[in-house]
């Protein structure tokens, strides 16, 4: 069980890492890698989001879904919509100051799949609800390690004389293609053979 | 807004999303669903065809609807509107193609938050009337798979040695695997939008020297 | 990089519209999206199901060679007791498998453990009476194309498990298999073989006490259900 | 070299060829006159100073022909006896033009200087003696060129403990600091007496670096048993003689980031200055000649020379066999001067030496991009990072370049001279400081 | 009024240089690769020389078609694409196919290298991004390990190298020497659990790349790169160290499981890794404290993956990621501005 955990985080966090193994979140990892600053809130909002994504995908899953399985798509996009909004409202509320640093940044999260494929991964996947919360945590890690990682080579690249032709989402790309080759020497970490 | 657009407006819209406004190659979205399923060239036609049915189904729906639709709730609208076509597609795929839908995984349902298909809702079809926002969404639609499919063949065929499950090599192809991985799919996207990239510094360079030499 | 502004704050700025149309218009969307999928729903899913009971029925029927016919089994108090194919069950569950006589000819037994890349699920034939391994069909993997992938490719790491005893349990090694109990593993996979056998054991160490002794196993079902069937009992639910 | 001392030294830093060989033995000479003479109104730092004279007035050595134009700012001397020619632009070294007083030499006068008075410094206060500095028109002659006198000016809670005296030398080439220490040790001693016991100091000490063993011995001569002036040998390196390290070096404290050397209640001048500082209040001499290195492969006799200021740099170089092959002049020393457009500029109160260069020793270095050796980080004294400043000087990213500290640089050119890029790093971070100076008076 | 003497030659100080250059820093690390490379030839034969040439000749070739230089070609003089052809054939497999070390060089050096403008400017190690590449695109030809030919075979050239571009290598006949294919002393511990004596490893009598079987010249040039301070002699020493360290710590839970720290040491590409890959200037931390905390993540994640992971060897990885981080270190290792953070008495 516990060392079921252990390889639910490294694998959505190095091994599947969202966005470099299966693409999710790219454009706030294009979007919003071009600051370090910026990256870093954006991932932890994110986290954020996923914690709670998943604890409601939880309680949808055991309450309600069984009834009307076809309603999944809608309801989540609907969980997480509502979600945003909430975290929003209170962040808005309690905290001023990180609203503001947040702010821009959370209805951004809306449109990230990364966040939905969380919901239906962890769906497919039957975790209870101690699993999605590690899954979710270790999935929002990984995005967060990709985008602090990205924005600090954009920074970097940005110094540098690319030509003209490579310069904007060519190189990202080609960035991120390296990152994802250099993240694949994590593949069967802790699969425990 | 009674009047039908002429026939030549229909086509701009249509044809701007292929190339001029091409959504992969110039505008840049919709890249998760682009990278994750483009492995092979029939998954990139399926995810094409699942996106492009969505698209111009909600289109359609947004552009009739959109004067009943308050300003305040739009985008929530758009976004059950769009989740039901993707469900709709989701079924569909899974009941017609078991072994497609398979492939393509969570990838379809993820097309609810393809930022394509909401951008075209919000900057277009609220805005246009139903000729014109089909037409865009098609055009648009077509674009999207014409890139998917771009990246999907090329993928294929170095990475299995064939295109749509064609072995083109014979045998001894040795298959470059890393095209079918990850990190192929984000090297062969940035390879191909840097030859779209080497196009249009050519087209300036050509411009700027046609400019001097009328200057001259 | 275009950026798609999206404003996801329904009812801010106070204007013109009353909430109450606000709430109408989303309930309508809402109810009227309700209809839709829910009809769409209707239509596929008895499709749906046909689909993945032929898929199920044609796994089993390869990794339990020889048979023609199936049946669910689900463990209900020490007991295994046959159910339908599509009544939803919380008790683990294996399929028996039959020639056309109606004979018991093994298990399939699914199974699912963390490969090299991501979950290998996968479905394994078992003979009680010679308490074998008898075929193994990997049903789901993301395992790496041209190397790890090779555990569904590879015909010759197929083969080990035609015949493999589990008795003790299972082995990988190099360089060729001396005895009934190891599998070859695969040249550059090791990590993804070796999962494949973890898998193996771990499932059949679960299950070996629970079956029933050779010869008590559940009848075979009633020969008729054919795939058209299947579809018309879907369509009635 | 003193036996059994390794010298004091700072962190990091570099070790160019020292290229000394050649004047370190020549003692010093005096320069003829010429007969035209170029005082730009500007050879300072600070405020250029205000002329007193009128075209076509005649003027004798030593007058006063410009009054300082403000605290930061300078006495100007003539140094010759003659008649202003001209006053007009002129160019200056730095490569623009600038208002000089041009001075026709009296070919008829035998130059010799009416015996002027000594001043009595002792009966004078801390505000009287600086007024006489500033009207002796007294630099710091180690090149740089800040007004002495300002130096002096402590602020309100500060006061002189230590006075540290800049006798290192590190550039490459000159030597006529060396020849200064070695020749007139009594006249630089006698000057940091003066000063230290004007502003009160407790302890004096002279910092040399070990490469001149005859400097130390006869400054340690000319102290004799006085026993009040320390001599700090010091291990050879480059640019030790910037304050703040030869601060470190001598006594390991860190001036901190953005304040002065007055803020740990030290004061540093250079040799030179502290001999200018004795001609003036024992001879009444104000500053009207300097000594200087001319030296490189590009003269024919390089020369320790003490020379008028004012005198063409075209003037001095014929003394000392300007040859053919010379196509570099370089006014300074080689890792901070600056190469001259013209040979028809003047000396300067700060010039320490001039160098011709031939083609075959002029940097050619190729221009790769930056490798991120990090050789530049372990040749800057101050502990930048000079490859980022660089690279972010070329960008123009100046928030930045201000939280990276670029103000803290002092151009030694050390990250520059060991760049195995030929990246012209010190170049770019010049010109990016100078637009931030820019754009920050544009906002004030 | 004076004008500009246009025989005089303005420049910006400093007048001096210390006169070593860039291209001398390259050809002082190939000069050091030469020992390598004849370890390479002795032990593998002639398929070492074709390998490494075939993969600097996709290196050069790429970046003379698109190299930043006006003149076209210009940039191959510094040496550094040389250099990262031959570091990128050195970490092959012997039996590779020749086109794919042309492969892995061409995309080492173009997507590597030159998309990002060039010399200095690359984030990444572009042979490490090569040989990454490669593993990936190839996993199996990049695995197959084959035995040391007899220094008798000095000429056998395996034919597995010459497979016909974007073909498989022919199978070999079951008889040849060079078809038994052997595993890596990593390999053998990881799966197999047979350990490789130290003296081998040392002395280099065992299957890998062509460039890091033996142990015993990779450390010796690399002591004299860093005493010559061609390099940051941080990294390595950091790299090796954190690898001791944790390996010792996990070989004592379990001596038989884990592989004692002389193989893990010893091994693998970890010593070439450390002295050739990690000290590229360009992909790694400038400051002195941002080398410490270089190497001590790549010590840390060859460990980890070694260990834990999915693979027998990591190092490339390992470097690869920490390229990846290096702007971040870089921030959080500025060095300390002269009269700044201490306080002065």
């Amino acid at each position: 069980m516990n060392s079921n955990l252990v390889w639910i985080f490294i694998s959505a966090m190095l091994v599947n890492n969202f966005t470099l193994y299966y693409f999710l979140g790219l454009c706030p990892f294009f979007g919003v890698s071009g600051r370090l600053k910026t990256a870093f809130r954006l991932g932890l909002a994110t986290i954020f989001v996923m914690v709670i994504t998943s604890l409601c995908v939880s309680f949808l899953n055991a309450f309600i879904l069984p009834y009307a399985p076809y309603l999944r798509l809608i309801s989540f996009i609907v969980v997480i919509a509502s979600t945003v909004q909430f975290v929003e409202m209170v962040i808005k509320k309690l905290s001023p100051a990180l609203f503001r640093a947040l702010g821009i940044f959370l209805p951004l999260i809306t449109t990230n799949c990364a966040i939905l494929y969380l919901a239906i991964s962890q769906t497919k996947a039957d975790y209870s609800v101690i699993e999605g919360l590690v899954f979710a945590v270790g999935a929002g890690g990984g995005f967060t390690l990709a985008l602090v990682l990205m924005a600090g080579l954009r920074e970097e690249v940005e110094l540098s004389n690319v030509p003209a032709m490579v310069k904007g989402t060519a190189l990202n790309m080609i960035i991120a293609g390296i990152l994802s080759l250099a993240f694949m020497g994590f593949a069967g970490l802790f699969s425990g053979t | 807004m009674n009047t039908p657009p002429d026939p030549g407006r229909l086509y701009r819209e249509f044809a701007k999303g292929i190339w001029k406004e091409n959504p992969v190659f110039v505008q840049v979205l919709g890249m998760c669903p682009m990278l994750a399923v483009t492995n092979s060239a029939i998954n990139a036609v399926a995810m094409g065809a699942a996106t492009a049915f969505v698209l111009i189904g909600s289109s359609f729906l947004v552009s009739l609807l959109r004067s009943f639709i308050p300003k305040q709730v739009r985008i929530s609208t758009y976004i059950i509107i769009i989740a039901t076509f993707v469900t709709v597609a989701d079924f569909t795929l899974k009941a017609a193609v078991p072994s497609v839908h398979k492939e393509l995984g969570a990838f379809i349902a993820l097309i609810v938050v393809n930022c394509l298909i909401l951008g075209r809702q919000e900057a277009f079809a609220s805005r246009n009337s139903v000729r014109l926002a089909v037409a865009d969404a098609i055009g648009m639609a077509a674009g999207f798979a014409f890139a998917l499919l771009c990246l999907g063949a090329t993928r294929e065929i170095l990475g299995s040695g064939s295109l749509f499950g064609h072995l083109l090599f014979g045998e001894h192809f040795e298959p470059w695997v890393i095209m079918v991985l990850p990190p192929g799919g984000f090297i062969m996207l940035g390879v191909i939008l840097l030859f779209f990239g080497f196009l249009r510094e050519r087209k300036i360079r050509r411009r700027t020297r046609v400019s001097e030499e009328a200057a001259s | 990089m275009t950026e798609v502004q999206l404003t996801i704050s329904a009812g801010q700025q106070p204007s013109q519209p009353s909430s109450l149309r606000l709430v109408l218009t989303l309930g309508i969307a809402g109810l009227l999206s309700g209809f839709a999928i829910a009809g769409a729903y209707q239509i596929t899913k008895p499709i749906i199901d046909a689909n993945n009971a032929r898929a199920l029925e044609a796994a089993v029927f390869k990794v339990v060679p020889g048979s023609t016919r199936m049946r669910k089994l689900a463990l209900r108090d020490g007991l295994l007791v046959p159910v339908a194919g599509d009544e939803p069950v919380t008790d683990p569950v294996v399929y028996g498998a039959y020639d056309d006589a109606g004979d018991f000819l093994g298990y399939a037994i699914e199974g699912a453990g963390s490969g090299f890349q991501d979950i290998i699920r996968l479905l394994y034939g078992y003979d009680p009476v010679r308490r074998c391994v008898i075929g193994l069909e990997i049903l789901e993997s993301r395992e790496t194309p041209g190397l790890g992938d090779k555990i569904y490719k590879d015909a010759a790491f197929q083969a080990n498990f035609e015949a493999l005893s589990v008795e003790p349990p299972i082995v990988v090694v190099k360089d060729g298999r001396d005895a009934d109990n190891e599998v070859d593993a695969i040249t550059g996979a090791t990590i993804s073989s070796l999962a494949v056998v973890k898998i193996i054991n771990t499932v059949t160490g679960a299950w070996l006490p629970d079956l029933p002794p050779p010869g008590e196993e559940p009848p075979a079902p009633p020969a008729e259900p054919d795939a058209p069937e299947q579809e018309q009992q879907g369509g009635e639910r | 070299m003193t036996a059994g001392v390794l010298g004091r030294t700072f962190r990091h830093g570099v070790h160019p060829r020292e290229h000394k060989e050649g004047t370190e033995d020549l003692a010093l000479e005096r320069m003829g006159f010429v007969d035209r003479y170029i005082l730009p109104l500007s050879q300072h730092l600070g405020a250029p100073c205000k002329s007193v004279v009128a075209v076509g007035e005649t003027v004798t050595r030593g007058q006063l022909i410009a009054e300082p134009g403000g605290f930061v700012s300078m006495a100007l001397h003539s140094p010759v006896d003659g008649t202003v020619a001209a006053i007009a632009m002129r160019r200056h070294p730095n490569g623009q033009m600038a208002q000089s007083i041009e001075i026709q030499a009296d070919a008829f006068s035998t130059q010799r200087m009416s015996a002027a008075s000594p001043v009595d410094w002792r009966s004078l206060t801390l505000d009287e003696f600086i007024t006489h500095v500033q009207q002796a028109g007294l630099v710091g002659m180690g090149g740089a060129a800040f007004p002495a006198h300002v130096k002096y000016k402590l602020p309100e809670g500060n006061r002189c403990e230590r006075l540290l005296v800049n006798g290192c030398e590190c550039e490459p080439y000159l030597t006529c600091d060396h020849r200064l220490m070695v020749e007139q040790p009594d006249a630089i001693i006698r000057g940091v007496e003066i000063l230290a016991e004007t502003l009160g100091a407790d302890s004096s000490t002279i910092g040399v670096e070990l490469n001149k063993p005859e400097s130390i011995e006869a400054l340690r001569r000319a102290v004799g048993d006085r026993g009040s002036i320390d001599i700090v040998p010091l291990k050879v390196k480059y640019p030790q003689g910037a304050e703040k390290m030869l601060i470190k070096a001598v006594w390991g404290e860190e001036v901190p980031a953005g304040k002065l050397p007055l803020d740990l209640n030290i004061v540093v001048n250079n040799v030179g200055t502290m001999a200018a500082l004795a001609d003036y209040f024992d001879r009444g001499i104000p500053v009207i000649e300097r000594a200087l290195t001319v030296a490189g492969p590009g003269v024919d006799r390089p020369a320790n020379l003490i020379v008028p200021i004012g005198t063409p740099v075209r003037d001095v170089l014929r003394r000392c066999g300007l040859n053919t092959q010379a196509r570099q002049v370089v006014m300074g020393g080689p890792m901070m001067g600056t190469s001259l457009a013209s040979l028809d500029v003047p000396v300067l109160k700060g010039t320490s030496g001039l160098l011709a260069f031939t083609e075959d020793v002029i940097n050619h270095t190729a221009e790769y991009a930056c490798v991120r050796c990090g050789q530049c980080l372990e040749a800057c004294g101050n502990f930048l990072n000079p490859s980022r400043l660089a690279r972010l000087a070329s960008a123009g990213r100046y928030d930045e370049l201000e939280k990276a500290h670029i103000m803290d640089c002092v151009e030694c050119g050390a990250c520059t001279y060991t760049c195995p890029s030929g990246v012209p790093i010190v170049h770019l971070i010049r010109a990016a400081k100078g637009m931030m100076r820019a754009r920050k008076a544009k906002e004030s | 009024m004076t004008r500009r003497d246009p025989r005089l030659l303005l420049q910006s100080a400093p007048f001096l240089r210390r006169g070593i250059t860039t291209p001398r820093l390259m050809v002082d690390v190939l000069i050091a690769l030469v020992p390598v490379v004849l370890a390479a030839v002795y032990f593998f034969g002639l398929s070492a020389i074709l390998v490494i040439v075939a993969a600097t000749a996709g290196a050069a070739l790429t970046e003379w078609v698109f190299g930043p230089d006006r003149r076209r070609g210009g940039s191959l003089t510094d040496g550094s694409t040389i250099l990262t052809g031959v570091l990128l054939g050195l970490c092959l497999p012997p039996g590779i196919a020749l086109w794919m070390a042309f492969l892995g060089g061409a995309v080492g050096v173009g997507l590597g290298k030159l998309v990002f403008g060039g010399l200095g400017q690359n984030i990444f190690n572009p042979a490490l991004v090569g040989r990454a590449f490669l593993q990936a695109a190839f996993p199996t030809a990049i695995t197959t390990w084959t035995q040391q030919g007899a220094i008798t075979e000095l000429l056998t050239i395996r034919p597995s190298n010459f497979a016909l571009p974007f073909m498989q290598a022919p199978a070999p006949a079951a008889d040849a020497v060079d078809a038994i294919s052997a595993a890596t002393p990593l390999g053998l511990m990881k799966f197999q659990n047979i350990p490789t004596g130290v003296e081998q490893l040392l002395l280099g009598n065992t299957a890998g790349s062509l460039g890091e079987t033996c142990a015993i010249v990779i450390i010796i040039c690399g002591v004299i790169l860093a005493i010559r301070r061609t390099f940051d002699w941080r990294i390595p020493v950091s790299i090796l160290g954190t690898v001791a360290v944790f390996s010792t710590i996990v070989w004592l839970f379990d001596r038989t499981e884990y592989p004692s720290p002389w193989l893990m040491l010893c091994s693998g590409g970890l010593l070439f890794g450390a002295v050739y890959m990690a000290t590229d200037p360009v992909t790694s931390p400038i400051t002195p404290r941002g080398a410490w905390i270089f190497g001590l993540g790549i010590g840390l994640l060859v460990v980890l993956i070694r260990i834990w992971g999915g693979l027998p060897e990591g190092v490339m990885y390992a470097i690869l990621l920490m390229n990846a981080a290096t702007p971040l270190i870089e921030r959080i290792a500025q060095p300390r501005a002269f009269g700044r953070g201490r306080a002065v008495a």
